[in-house]
């Protein structure tokens, strides 16, 4: 898909064209969204397994410019007999600038993604964004923990991606309920990431044998930040780390979302900070948090 | 209102008592913060409507708080503020750097609660006052105040007395009265009617056999609600001389003609924002798209338009398709 | 109740006052005739609740009678009716060949007109008298019965004077008080509370600048109504002893599930059946399949039993995907 | 299409299995349904120019017992953007008992028919029927005029072919905006059907042409009874020849239709029955009447 051939401009959801720069009804003529809506065309659309899809639409500029750790509303269409109403928010699973796309990872699980799921090549997906507080990277770690389980490996493939184009390695934990569920991101670097998988059907993923693991990453002095998403399990373990090392973290949340950019306060969760317990909108002060903070 | 206006094909401003605004379209309260600034260019909204605040913080209802249903979506959010400190330092300061004009958002348990907080937002950059006199009024068994015309003018009455800002009172569907408890608030002095907040309904999760909102009630908004709130905004025209801002289910610009045309003024936009984040402008482009097609020269033509003399008999009846 | 059911897995069957139904679902009132026998054996229905009839004959409103919204429509039917001497010479013993109970509405302008009307129809073949009260009464400015308490109260009593028969009072959405009414109605002597009928709304045409109905206003009804009505009912249910028949966009088993966990007790079917013109039997046995899925032995023991006790913020908020 | 291979069975609406005859609640047990509401596989679906579409579902025996003059209420798809929520009304183009299959021709006109245009070969379709009072055609009849317009046609053309089924002869005077826009129908036995094609391009459609043409069989002998569908300023024109030479008449009407069954009473008209005005529901006790009650 990389490089593919011409991707088609995306219409956008605005009728008519907006009045004129000249015109003395727009003062602030200097001004440009950064967030959009646009109805893209499907470019790639693709089962990964038995649970997960993955779903390539053709973007604007400021969509293909969205970090890693950043979602997007989607409005996904209508399964036949249901009528999902809001937009369904989906993390960046990768963009491509140059090639103006985006991409996600999900997983069927109700009306909304299942009207997802309808959607053939060539039809046109409404994606809202990018949205949120992505991944923050210090270019001076040299290596870096990812801890994901399920969809949390959406959020966490494009960081992966990142650290390694600053030159940081990744010891990636990745959890799943079977083998076969496992999304093995072809995307990851082939060189300076170490893949770790764990599964409850080997009875690998325990928060025990996943503590395990970064504690002898965190021994060898391979961890310099740790980052997680997809499960409050794992995210008390990775804290309790944090807490013990002393290192920096991160956690990407999930929380039911309506309009995703701030405005309606129906994605709050409480976290810590300071000994404070103060509400936040996880959609517009997140999704990603400093991981002592949160509350699991 | 604060800029000339070119002369355009259309002339969208319209008049709210002494607010000129550029066009008739702005959002509905609790529908609308900063983050619309990176979608649209909020010189180009009518008015700004902020969130509703109150003079003491609060944290908000329970989750979840918003629930979709089909066309519509229900929500207890429970008006979480940060307080009037915060609102005068931090927010306001903000949205001072457009010369948008702002209306500021209000709600207090009590009459008085609701006449103080109006004076200490009787301050520069604040263009009008809307009471949202929807919420429970702790002095009367928490009834809403706009569930009854006395206790609609009684607080209408006291805010009049607490500023000179037009002062706007948003009405409550959630009553058999509307009309009259339009009348009265214009009578006790209010310069514009916002008809309405949303409707109260509810929905149970038919699994777990619990109520699907954790404040266990909500506010139904969006298109379902459209048909609705249009047969209150008529009803209210008929009897005010006041501007009706309509809200209720606006998601393009045919659905804010045809509020106009039932008598609004002017509209506002909520859910559908949550839609599509730019439907604001979307609206009002397509506005001045429709007014232009059908060589309307000025968007205030629309007002109360509708024409209901006694429909003739052979113009509402289907003939045939060719006929 | 007619017949005596066999022991299904599931006990369907539900107690309304004196009445007892073989199910708790069936049509709403105005939206059932004749025609439906070729896609239904109406021998399957809980009831048949037959349109509202008049004393007098009328022709009902002019055209257009209906307008699609999104998720519901708005009618104006306007209720044309052949009157009493038709309706007791063709209609009933039409009815009289199924065994199931069957409703007779009634509608009057009038209290004494209300009364006439239910001591005529207390006859061999009807099981129950509902009446729509929804309609204008004359003798107060038009404004429904059912939008005053204190009118309810009237026109339930006489009611109740006139006609042995369990009694079914049919409340309007129509108001801000919806409780208060029930209370009233119950107090007056009602056995039975059908909550509501269609909530007042109107559509414009933005092309003609014309009401889409010739009736200018109308009733609006569908799933866009659900979430309102299911508010009502549970509000309803808190306050009165009497069983309510809940009635708004109920399209699917799950959605009679709802409103008897909301406290009804039975379930009316309108517009779904525009739809699905077998939408009736289809909840039925989506009814009878909840129950053995869930292991629910009696229909009944949905009534009311909707969870509200103050939510564990643990149990609502959002965690992972797969925590 | 016809006689092709194996036709699915319908799916009907109804989730559950009924009651079985043996179980005392269900106490009818002879009952049976003659309307059904189905969704049945689109087996095809083609324009046949460049306004109207043609298409073909397959059904089961209920449906495709309908008669020439009854009609079905499709329940249309969703069409990007609009939400038509009620059944539109459509005639029987044609069935096939035999193949299983019940046939529309329709004209886009709005949201209802714009979203029955994005079907696509081996969607499904809801329809609802067969409703309606059809066409009386008596067999004594040895040729018969019809006039259709528009849509029209698609309401005439099952009538005559259960005319020549009949024996009996048939004049059909076919009427549309331009030439390239009559519908041809391939379905017309080629004996026994006189076609006379008039259209508004060619200046040959106007109320005083027709009535030509019909003097013209009427003096023939060649009309023993007249229907039409389609244009009210033709109804006139044909009320007119009924009453003058005494000849039986039906003619098949339209009304927006909410329920499509008698139920709701949003389709009434008013009829002109022995000089009193009395209101029908054009769904129930039609569409198709006397021709000297309809008030055009
Ligand atoms: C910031 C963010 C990023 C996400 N990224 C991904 C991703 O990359 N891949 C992926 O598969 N999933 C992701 N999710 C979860 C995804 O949004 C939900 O699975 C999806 O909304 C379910 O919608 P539905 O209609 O299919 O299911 P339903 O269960 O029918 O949804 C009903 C309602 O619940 C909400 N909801 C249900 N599950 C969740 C959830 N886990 N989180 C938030 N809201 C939920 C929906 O938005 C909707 O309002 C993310 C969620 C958030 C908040
Ligand atoms: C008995 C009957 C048989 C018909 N047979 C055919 C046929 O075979 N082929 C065909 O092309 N059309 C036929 N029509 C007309 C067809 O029903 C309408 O064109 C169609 O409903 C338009 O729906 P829409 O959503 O595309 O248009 P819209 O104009 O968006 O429809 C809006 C509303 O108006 C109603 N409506 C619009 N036009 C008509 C009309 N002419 N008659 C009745 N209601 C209308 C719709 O049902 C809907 O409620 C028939 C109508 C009737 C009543
Ligand atoms: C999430 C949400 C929050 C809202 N908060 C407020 C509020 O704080 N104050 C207020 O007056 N109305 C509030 N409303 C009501 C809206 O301003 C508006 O009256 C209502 O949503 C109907 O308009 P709509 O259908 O366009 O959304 C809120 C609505 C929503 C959906
Ligand atoms: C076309 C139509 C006609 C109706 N006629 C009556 C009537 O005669 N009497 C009455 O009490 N209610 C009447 N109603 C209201 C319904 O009985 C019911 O209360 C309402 O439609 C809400 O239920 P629903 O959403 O399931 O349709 C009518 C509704 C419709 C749509
Ligand atoms: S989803 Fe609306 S504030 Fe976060
Ligand atoms: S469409 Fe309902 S009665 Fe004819």
């Amino acid at each position: 898909m990389r490089g593919s051939a011409i991707i088609p401009l995306p219409r956008r959801d605005v009728a008519v064209p907006r009045v004129p720069a000249e015109d003395a009804t727009a003062p602030n003529s200097t001004w440009r969204p950064t967030i959009v809506a646009e109805a893209g065309e499907v470019i790639r659309h693709e089962a990964v397994n038995a649970e997960y899809r993955h779903i390539v639409v053709a973007c604007g500029p400021e969509a293909a410019a969205a970090r890693p750790g950043q979602f997007f509303q989607l409005l996904c269409p209508q399964p036949p007999g249901e009528q999902p109403f809001l937009r369904r928010p989906m993390s960046v699973y990768g963009v491509d600038a140059d090639a103006g796309t985006v991409e996600f990872l999900y997983k069927i699980t109700g009306a909304g993604t299942r009207g997802l799921a309808t959607l053939r090549v060539g039809d046109r997906l409404d994606v809202m964004g990018p949205l949120g507080v992505g991944f923050h990277l210090d270019p001076t770690w040299k290596q870096i923990v990812t801890v994901g389980r399920g969809a949390g490996l959406a959020t966490l493939a494009p960081l992966i991606e990142a650290a390694r184009a600053n030159g940081t390695n990744v010891t990636a934990v990745v959890s799943a309920r079977r083998l076969d569920l496992l999304v093995r991101s072809s995307r990851f670097p082939s060189h300076g990431v170490d893949v770790v998988e764990v599964t409850d059907e080997e009875q690998t993923s325990g928060p025990a044998n996943v503590e395990r693991i970064l504690r002898r990453s965190i021994a060898e002095g391979r961890c310099d930040a740790l980052f997680t998403c997809g499960s409050s399990r794992l995210l008390r373990v990775l804290q309790r780390l944090a807490v013990e090392f002393n290192l920096p973290g991160q956690v990407a949340l999930e929380q039911q979302m309506a309009c995703g950019i701030g405005l309606c306060y129906c994605c709050v969760r409480d976290f810590n900070v300071d000994g404070q317990i103060v509400s936040r909108r996880v959609c517009w002060d997140g999704p990603v948090f400093d991981i002592r903070e949160a509350l699991p | 209102m604060s800029r000339p206006a070119a002369r355009p094909a259309v002339d969208l401003s319209v008049q709210l008592g002494r607010l000129r605004l550029l066009n008739p379209v702005m959002p509905a309260s609790g529908t609308f913060a900063e983050g619309l600034d990176k979608v649209m260019d909020f010189g180009r909204l009518g008015a700004v409507v902020l969130k509703t605040v109150t003079r003491e913080v609060r944290n908000g209802n329970p989750l979840p708080r918003i629930i979709e249903r089909p066309q519509g979506l229900i929500n207890a959010i429970g008006i979480p503020s940060k307080g009037i400190p915060h609102f005068l330092s931090n927010v306001l300061p903000y949205y001072r750097g457009y010369s948008t004009p702002l209306v500021a958002s209000i709600s207090a348990p009590t009459v008085d609660g609701f006449a103080a907080l109006a004076a200490e937002l009787s301050v520069a950059g604040v263009s009008a006052i809307e009471a949202n006199i929807s919420c429970p009024n702790i002095e009367e068994d928490g009834k809403a105040f706009a569930m009854s015309a006395e206790a609609t003018a009684r607080v209408t009455r006291s805010l009049r007395s607490a500023t000179d800002l037009p002062l706007w009172l948003k009405l409550t569907p959630n009553t058999g009265a509307i009309a009259e408890i339009a009348a009265s608030a214009e009578a006790a002095g209010a310069d514009a009617l916002v008809v309405a907040n949303t409707i109260l309904s509810m929905a149970i999760d038919v699994n777990t056999f619990k109520p699907c909102l954790g404040n266990i009630m909500g506010g139904l908004s969006g298109p379902a609600i459209k048909p609705i709130i249009l047969r209150q905004v008529f009803q209210c025209a008929k009897v005010v001389n006041i501007p009706i801002i309509a809200c209720g289910g606006i998601s393009s610009a045919e659905d804010a003609v045809e509020y106009m045309l039932a008598g609004a003024s002017a509209v506002q936009v909520g859910t559908a924002t949550f839609l599509q984040p730019a439907a604001i402008t979307t609206i009002i482009d397509g506005l001045e798209a429709f007014c232009m097609r059908r060589e309307i020269p000025r968007v205030t033509d629309l007002i109360g338009g509708v024409i209901t003399e006694e429909a003739d008999e052979a113009d509402v009846a289907w003939l045939g398709p060719e006929s």
